[in-house]
């Protein structure tokens, strides 16, 4: 809708960058508001804040209510404490659009754009799995992030795909596998100990591209040469770079990228100007749009490396 | 000693006038100290006496007025510059730091270093227990300050100060807690200081003591200095009347003469930790009991062991007859003995809280209407407390921090007062207390055997505890050596008893 | 209030006025004065939308959860303690009250009641826990709250699965997402348990001994106070506090997140220093907490209704918590 | 070490280990008990990768990081103040140090050895910032600190635009990653600055005065010790061991992430009162901070190693230091 005078408020409630992929979002978020008020200036006003807990995102989300945000771009940092709130919102005429983690409650109507924790999972399993069993390898350790549910949705994806080759020996048994905390360090420290741990390892998932870049840095600082393939994910600008100049250990990364919120950012200023439509919001369940988490390597790499991100 | 110095004073203050929040505590005071004189300091409790100190050492400034030194004014902003200008401080108060050890506490601001620029531990270490052994008090400077008990804590104080070798030294009543042995040792060194030219201000309440070791004496009262009188041309009898501006004589109430057979407490062999060995006593109902004993000899250990404040290793308490087992504080109030601890500071007063705050702490249980402190009965019964003492406060709701320190020990006698105690042990009782207000106490005191309720007394000062008790126990290194009661209470037996030697008496008069 | 004012024949509204106003000591309303500054901060920062009742009305709410906590906490940092398990204790108890609720089959009020009782007194419990490790064994408390927000946290992480527990009962939002006369529920039992507590602290012997211990425990033990026993209790309190937010925040929303309720600790710390407590302990004021929360979530408030910018949103909080506290400055000595 | 120990003539061997062991006193050394007790159960539950040199020096220098910190965080809690804002503030200092380093062209040694000094002395003067807020400011050091935490955080992540900030300067990791005589770097500035400020503490009168002075201030004032001086240099030495760390730290990786160095505070605290500090002040040490320090790596490594399940490892931890910390019962009085 078109709207007179008044600029059109728009509300994007996001994590606070307590890790990299965090810090992506939030330079994401902060570029696509400075690409659209660039690009029209005057048309929309933007209230971008960022929530360390659950907790101070609903209050944050109570306090843009009040400002009269008429539009919110949402990236929960759990689903189920949100979903009241951003509910609330709906029903009093906000157009809601939520990313990455889905609510809870799907009985009304917004946009989830969302990322695919499951398919980061699969994705990464496959190729391990693949990779793995053409090199002859068996061994691996596998680190997660934070006992979050994203991270349980990652990891059981993870080894479903993995536990479909019974030659693979997950060495830390089963799921039974360590939190990284999506920290660099706490990935060195990780790795430093399974490297005294296990004797022989031949691959490495860890699941975030931060977490990467530590675990790669114990290897090289162990001098060990049996671990042969390390994976992470998110796809990170810095592993894109490995991947292009052929680095030997990382080989490929799937995506999982906070540019997502751009896209969603992108999606509330065109139902806003009124390109796209906002049919959305009165429907009984929400629309989804699902980003698909894509398996980046040497092959498809230049397509996604983008200098100038952050992340 | 009767000389009169000329020249300039060595220490003048002009003028000083000092107000709290508009309360005028000190009021014009211009007093010259000679040059190598032992000035005496003497008024009643919240006279000003440690306010006035506290200008000289910069802890506090004059509201107006000025202190000069060798005739010239100086600004004294804290007391890092008093010390620069060779004034050292023994306060009222302790300030020793309880983790730290004797010999660090002793040369605490004032540390000898390396030629490296570290700390010589060894030569502080020497000096510090040189210094101690002087006064008469061969104290292990490795210990830590939190395991002295309160002589030995001012020991190390009076040992800090005089370290620091200055030309000035202030003695806040450096002997309230010290037997007449110490104080005769101290006597000793101050003259010998004298001689060297050092010049001192000594604080006292007790009257004998400003007599035997000062040259002149002022006297203030009420922040108002009333005389500066070379002390040969005045009396201990002038002294106090000056002091409370009226006539003063008759110190101690006459001694009870008879007090009842029961024995209400009784204490068999007890043994705590290592300072006590074997301490046995009785008390009866209605007695003054007291305790004599050099500094550690085991006098508070025994009290504050009946009081369950220290654990019982062995031995048998009993109260009315009944044996019991005293865990704690509350137990030994439940039973009706209060104790009033020698260290008013550490484990007395609550600085922060107000005079009814203070007074009601044990006793808190009565002032409860519906669950609630009744805040206007304490008030009340704290205001009545205010009154009987004579307890010179500005205002009810000031905490106690602000207070002089015989204010303050007025306030902790009322709270154990407070309790009703049927049993109630004084350790130094009128320390830091004025002569009249010593009075009071001592009536006081006695009003409370009259009504049945049995009290001991510990005090350093031997007049203290003949004047007051009808029987003394007398202990020496953890045991109870003598107990004298009637014609055998006298300075010659007391002290045969706590040093094992005969004919130590101790009159400086 | 001032002992020693002279009374005046005069009773006149106007010599009250005077003398309410001179014998009103600024250095001791000081966290009523930074208050009253950060409000009209607010308003100028926040304009128009700061002033609306619906605005004040969400402040409120959003204290209230680590506000309530905060006033248990002032208990235990005037005894001289600390508790900085209290976000991870939250969650832990809301989890464990809803595993409680779920026992139940079938909606049902009573089975919500009996949920409300028992967060209360499970939330208790672990303050005892707390409470007895510091006591009983003698841990600082700094270092065996730490050590029980690992555990606490860890312990739902465990039993939730890293995941969401959910509630199987429609009528627990009722609690938590309810409102009497306008304000929310939990607005309501901020002020009450603010309230009661503020009696605890001024009108009871408990209270009274709190502040004893924390000034000077040796004191205190031979006052014949029972020091382990005062010091232990506010732990308790706390706990107590505790389990009514835990009830709270997982009614509201019907569940408990084993990630919920970080960093808890340091907005209710926050509360308690703001509104003027000693971190020594000794003394304090409920008041002065009640004050310190919503001045913490005024500060949020106008962050986000002022437009700062996101990097500097976390700048500009530490920045506004700084200059509150220095405009308390005469406070100290 | 204790003075009036008897001296023997007889100086055998044997004697003197007598006199050593009766010369211990237990309650002294509780914390070095509590390291030798985690240390076997490390050995047994990590076996037998735990004991391998390999193992053994990646402890250290894992612990290294925040063990720094927690030297001079051991001053700053012993002059009775806390620094929560060392992690925010080792990611500022890092990031800083980068933008400095980036400043010269090409690759040189001289860039580095010029970063490394900016590194430490702009921790210095971020800990001054602290330093003077909490005595000049009189701001209780938890929350003037719990501000900066917050404003150190949100400006590195402007800086940084919430990402990574890289270092051109292939020279600069040798600084974080290499190694001399089998140690690697971050270990050796471990132990060399714990023997210096060992040595200030004990041996210095600037040692003394902070532990007069956290023990009570008022003593520390009469005993003319310029006390707001004494308070505010424990803040620069943490802040400089900040800048070490941060130096360390981003050179080993040859950059810093804006949310990197999250939750340090909580170890170097940890680490500090593991070691037997007093969290109230006034008395510690160096020896005890770092032992705590490498407890608090070796629970972390064992629990790993002895496959402990991740979810209960949070709670393992709690559990451990709560231990350790009970081993040193004795201590308290
Ligand atoms: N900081 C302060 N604030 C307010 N009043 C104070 C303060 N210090 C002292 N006073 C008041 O000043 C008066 C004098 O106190 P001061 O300590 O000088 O008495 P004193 O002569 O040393 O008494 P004492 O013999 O009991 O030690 C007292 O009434 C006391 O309450
Ligand atoms: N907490 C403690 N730890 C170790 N030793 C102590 C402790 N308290 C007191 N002592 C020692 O016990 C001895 C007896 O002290 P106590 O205070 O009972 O003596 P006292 O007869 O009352 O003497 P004073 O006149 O000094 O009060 C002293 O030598 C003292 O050093
Ligand atoms: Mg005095
Ligand atoms: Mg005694």
């Amino acid at each position: 809708a078109e709207a007179g005078d008044a600029p059109i408020k728009i509300g994007v409630s996001i994590p606070s960058a307590d890790h990299g992929w965090t810090g992506g979002i939030v330079w994401w978020a902060n570029k696509a508001v400075d690409d659209i008020k660039a690009e029209q200036p005057g048309v929309f006003e933007f209230r971008v804040v960022t929530a360390d807990s659950p907790s101070s995102q609903v209050r944050n989300v109570e306090d843009m209510e009040v400002w009269g945000m008429e539009y919110l771009v949402i990236l929960p940092h759990e689903s189920a404490p949100l979903t009241p709130i951003v509910k609330q919102v709906q029903s009093s005429g906000v157009r809601v659009f939520v990313i990455d983690r889905g609510l809870t409650d799907t009985s009304f109507g917004y946009v989830n754009i969302a990322g695919d924790n499951t398919a980061l999972g699969t994705n990464s399993g496959k190729w391990l799995r693949e990779q793995m069993a053409a090199q002859g390898l068996t061994n691996y350790v596998a680190m997660g992030g934070l006992p979050v549910t994203i991270d349980t949705e990652r990891m059981d994806a993870f080894f479903t795909e993995m536990n479909k080759d019974s030659s693979l020996i997950n060495l830390l048994g089963g799921n039974n596998y360590e939190f990284a905390d999506w920290s660099t360090q706490k990935g060195l420290s990780l790795m430093e100990t399974f490297l005294q741990k296990y004797r022989k390892i031949d691959a490495v998932f860890c699941q975030d591209d931060d977490v990467l870049l530590g675990v790669l840095q114990a290897i090289k600082e162990s001098g060990r040469t049996d671990v042969k393939i390390a994976l992470g994910g998110a796809g990170s600008k810095v592993v894109y770079k490995m991947i292009m100049d052929g680095d030997p250990l990382v080989k490929a990364t799937a995506t999982y990228h906070p540019s997502m919120i751009l896209d969603g950012i992108h999606y509330a200023t065109e139902v806003a100007t009124g390109e796209r439509s906002d049919d959305f919001h009165d429907a009984s369940s929400p629309v989804t749009v699902t980003i698909p988490s894509v398996l980046v390597d040497a092959s498809n790499v230049a397509d996604f490396y983008e200098p100038e991100s952050i992340y | 000693m009767k000389e009169t110095q000329s020249g300039p004073y060595v220490l003048e203050t002009q003028h000083i006038t000092k107000e709290f929040s508009g309360v005028r505590v000190l009021d014009d005071i211009t007093v010259g100290i000679r040059s190598g004189e032992i000035m005496g300091l003497i008024g009643e409790n919240g006279a000003g006496k440690s306010t006035l100190i506290k200008i000289i050492c910069g802890i506090y400034q004059p509201t107006s007025g000025s202190v000069s030194l060798e005739g010239t004014p100086v600004e004294i902003n804290d007391y890092i510059k008093a010390k620069r200008l060779g004034i050292a401080l023994v306060p009222q108060e302790f300030n020793l730091i309880n983790t730290l050890t004797v010999w660090e506490n002793m040369f605490l601001g004032n540390e000898i270093i390396t030629a490296t620029r570290l700390l010589n531990k060894k030569q502080m270490r020497s000096r510090a227990g040189k210094q101690l052994e002087e006064l008469g008090m061969p104290l292990d400077v490795n210990l830590k300050i939190s395991d002295l008990s309160v002589a030995e804590k001012q020991q190390v104080e009076i040992s800090k100060a005089l370290l620091l070798n200055a030309g000035i030294l202030i003695m806040d009543e450096p002997t309230t807690t010290l037997t007449g042995h110490e104080i005769r040792t101290l006597f000793t060194l101050m003259r010998r200081l004298k001689a060297q030219g050092v010049t001192i201000i000594f604080v006292s309440h007790k009257l004998g003591e400003i007599k035997t070791i000062c040259d002149r004496v002022t006297v203030l009262r009420d922040g108002k200095l009333i005389s500066i009188d070379e002390i040969a041309d005045i009396n201990e009898h002038d002294i106090a009347r000056k002091m409370i501006g009226r006539d003063f004589t008759q110190v101690f109430p006459k001694k009870k003469v008879r007090t009842g057979d029961d024995i209400i407490l009784s204490a068999e062999h007890l043994v705590s930790g290592r300072v006590l060995k074997d301490v046995s006593f009785d008390l009866r109902r209605g007695e003054i009991l007291g305790f004599a004993g050099l500094v550690g000899s085991g006098r508070t250990e025994t009290a504050e062991t009946i009081m369950g404040l220290r654990p019982l290793s062995a031995g048998r308490v009993t109260v009315n007859g009944k044996s019991v087992h005293i865990q704690n504080a509350r137990d030994a109030v439940d039973l009706g003995i209060g104790y009033l601890s020698e260290d008013r500071q550490g484990k007395g007063i609550v600085q922060d809280f107000d005079i009814p705050q203070n007074i009601t702490m044990i006793s808190l249980k009565r002032y409860l209407k519906n669950f609630l402190i009744d805040k206007g009965t304490e008030l009340e019964k704290s205001s009545e407390y205010v009154r009987k003492f004579n307890i010179v406060a500005a205002s009810m709701k000031m905490g106690l921090r602000f207070f002089s320190g015989g204010n303050q020990q007025k306030v902790y006698l009322a709270r154990w007062v407070d309790t009703n105690p049927s049993i109630l042990i004084l350790d130094e009782p009128t320390r830091g207390i004025d002569v009249n207000a010593k009075k009071e106490i001592y009536d006081f005191i006695h009003s409370l055997a009259e009504q049945g309720i049995s009290c001991i007394v510990i005090s350093s000062e031997m007049e203290e505890v003949m004047g007051l008790c009808s029987r003394i126990y007398v202990m020496k290194e953890g045991r109870v050596t003598g107990c004298l009661e009637g014609d055998r209470i006298t300075e010659e037996e007391i002290m045969f008893h706590a040093t094992g030697i005969q004919g130590e008496v101790f009159d400086e008069r | 209030m001032n002992d020693n004012t002279i009374t005046h024949d005069n009773r006149s509204l106007w010599s009250l006025i005077v003398r309410a106003v001179k014998g009103f000591r600024f250095s001791e309303h000081s966290t009523g004065m930074a208050f009253i500054i950060l409000f009209l901060l607010a308003i100028i920062v926040g304009w128009p939308n700061f002033l609306r009742i619906r605005n004040l009305v969400n402040i409120l709410r959003q204290i209230s959860y680590t506000g309530i906590i905060g006033l248990g906490m002032t208990m235990v940092i005037i005894s001289g303690g600390i508790d900085l398990s209290v976000g991870s204790m939250t969650a832990f108890v809301g989890g464990i009250t809803i595993f409680f609720l779920n026992l139940f089959p079938g909606d049902s009020h009573m089975a919500v009641l009996a949920a409300g009782l028992f967060a209360v007194l499970f939330g208790a419990f672990s303050g005892l826990f707390n409470g007895l490790l510091v006591t009983k064994g003698r841990i600082a408390p700094f270092i065996a709250t730490l050590g029980t927000m690992s555990i606490f946290r860890s312990l739902i992480q465990y039993f939730s699965g890293a995941g969401n527990i959910l509630s199987e009962n429609t009528f627990y939002p009722e609690v938590g997402a309810g409102s009497v006369l306008g304000l929310p529920v939990p607005v309501w039992m901020f002020f009450i348990i603010a309230a009661i507590l503020h009696i605890v602290l001024n009108n009871t012997r408990f209270g009274r001994y709190i502040c004893a211990v924390g000034a000077n425990e040796q004191v205190a033990r031979y006052s014949a106070v029972q020091v382990l026993k005062i010091r232990l209790i506010p732990y308790i309190i706390t706990g107590a506090t505790v389990g009514v937010t835990a009830l709270l925040w997982s009614s509201r929303l019907n569940s408990i997140n084993s990630s919920d309720c970080i960093y808890y600790e340091l907005d209710a710390i926050a509360a308690v220093v703001i509104g003027g407590t000693a971190m020594t302990g000794g003394k304090g004021t409920v008041i002065g907490t009640v004050l310190g929360a919503i001045m913490l979530g005024m500060i949020n408030n106008m962050l986000v209704l002022g437009g700062v910018s996101s990097y500097l949103q976390q700048a500009a909080k530490g920045l506004v918590i700084i200059a509150a506290v220095l405009l308390q400055y005469n406070k100290k000595n």
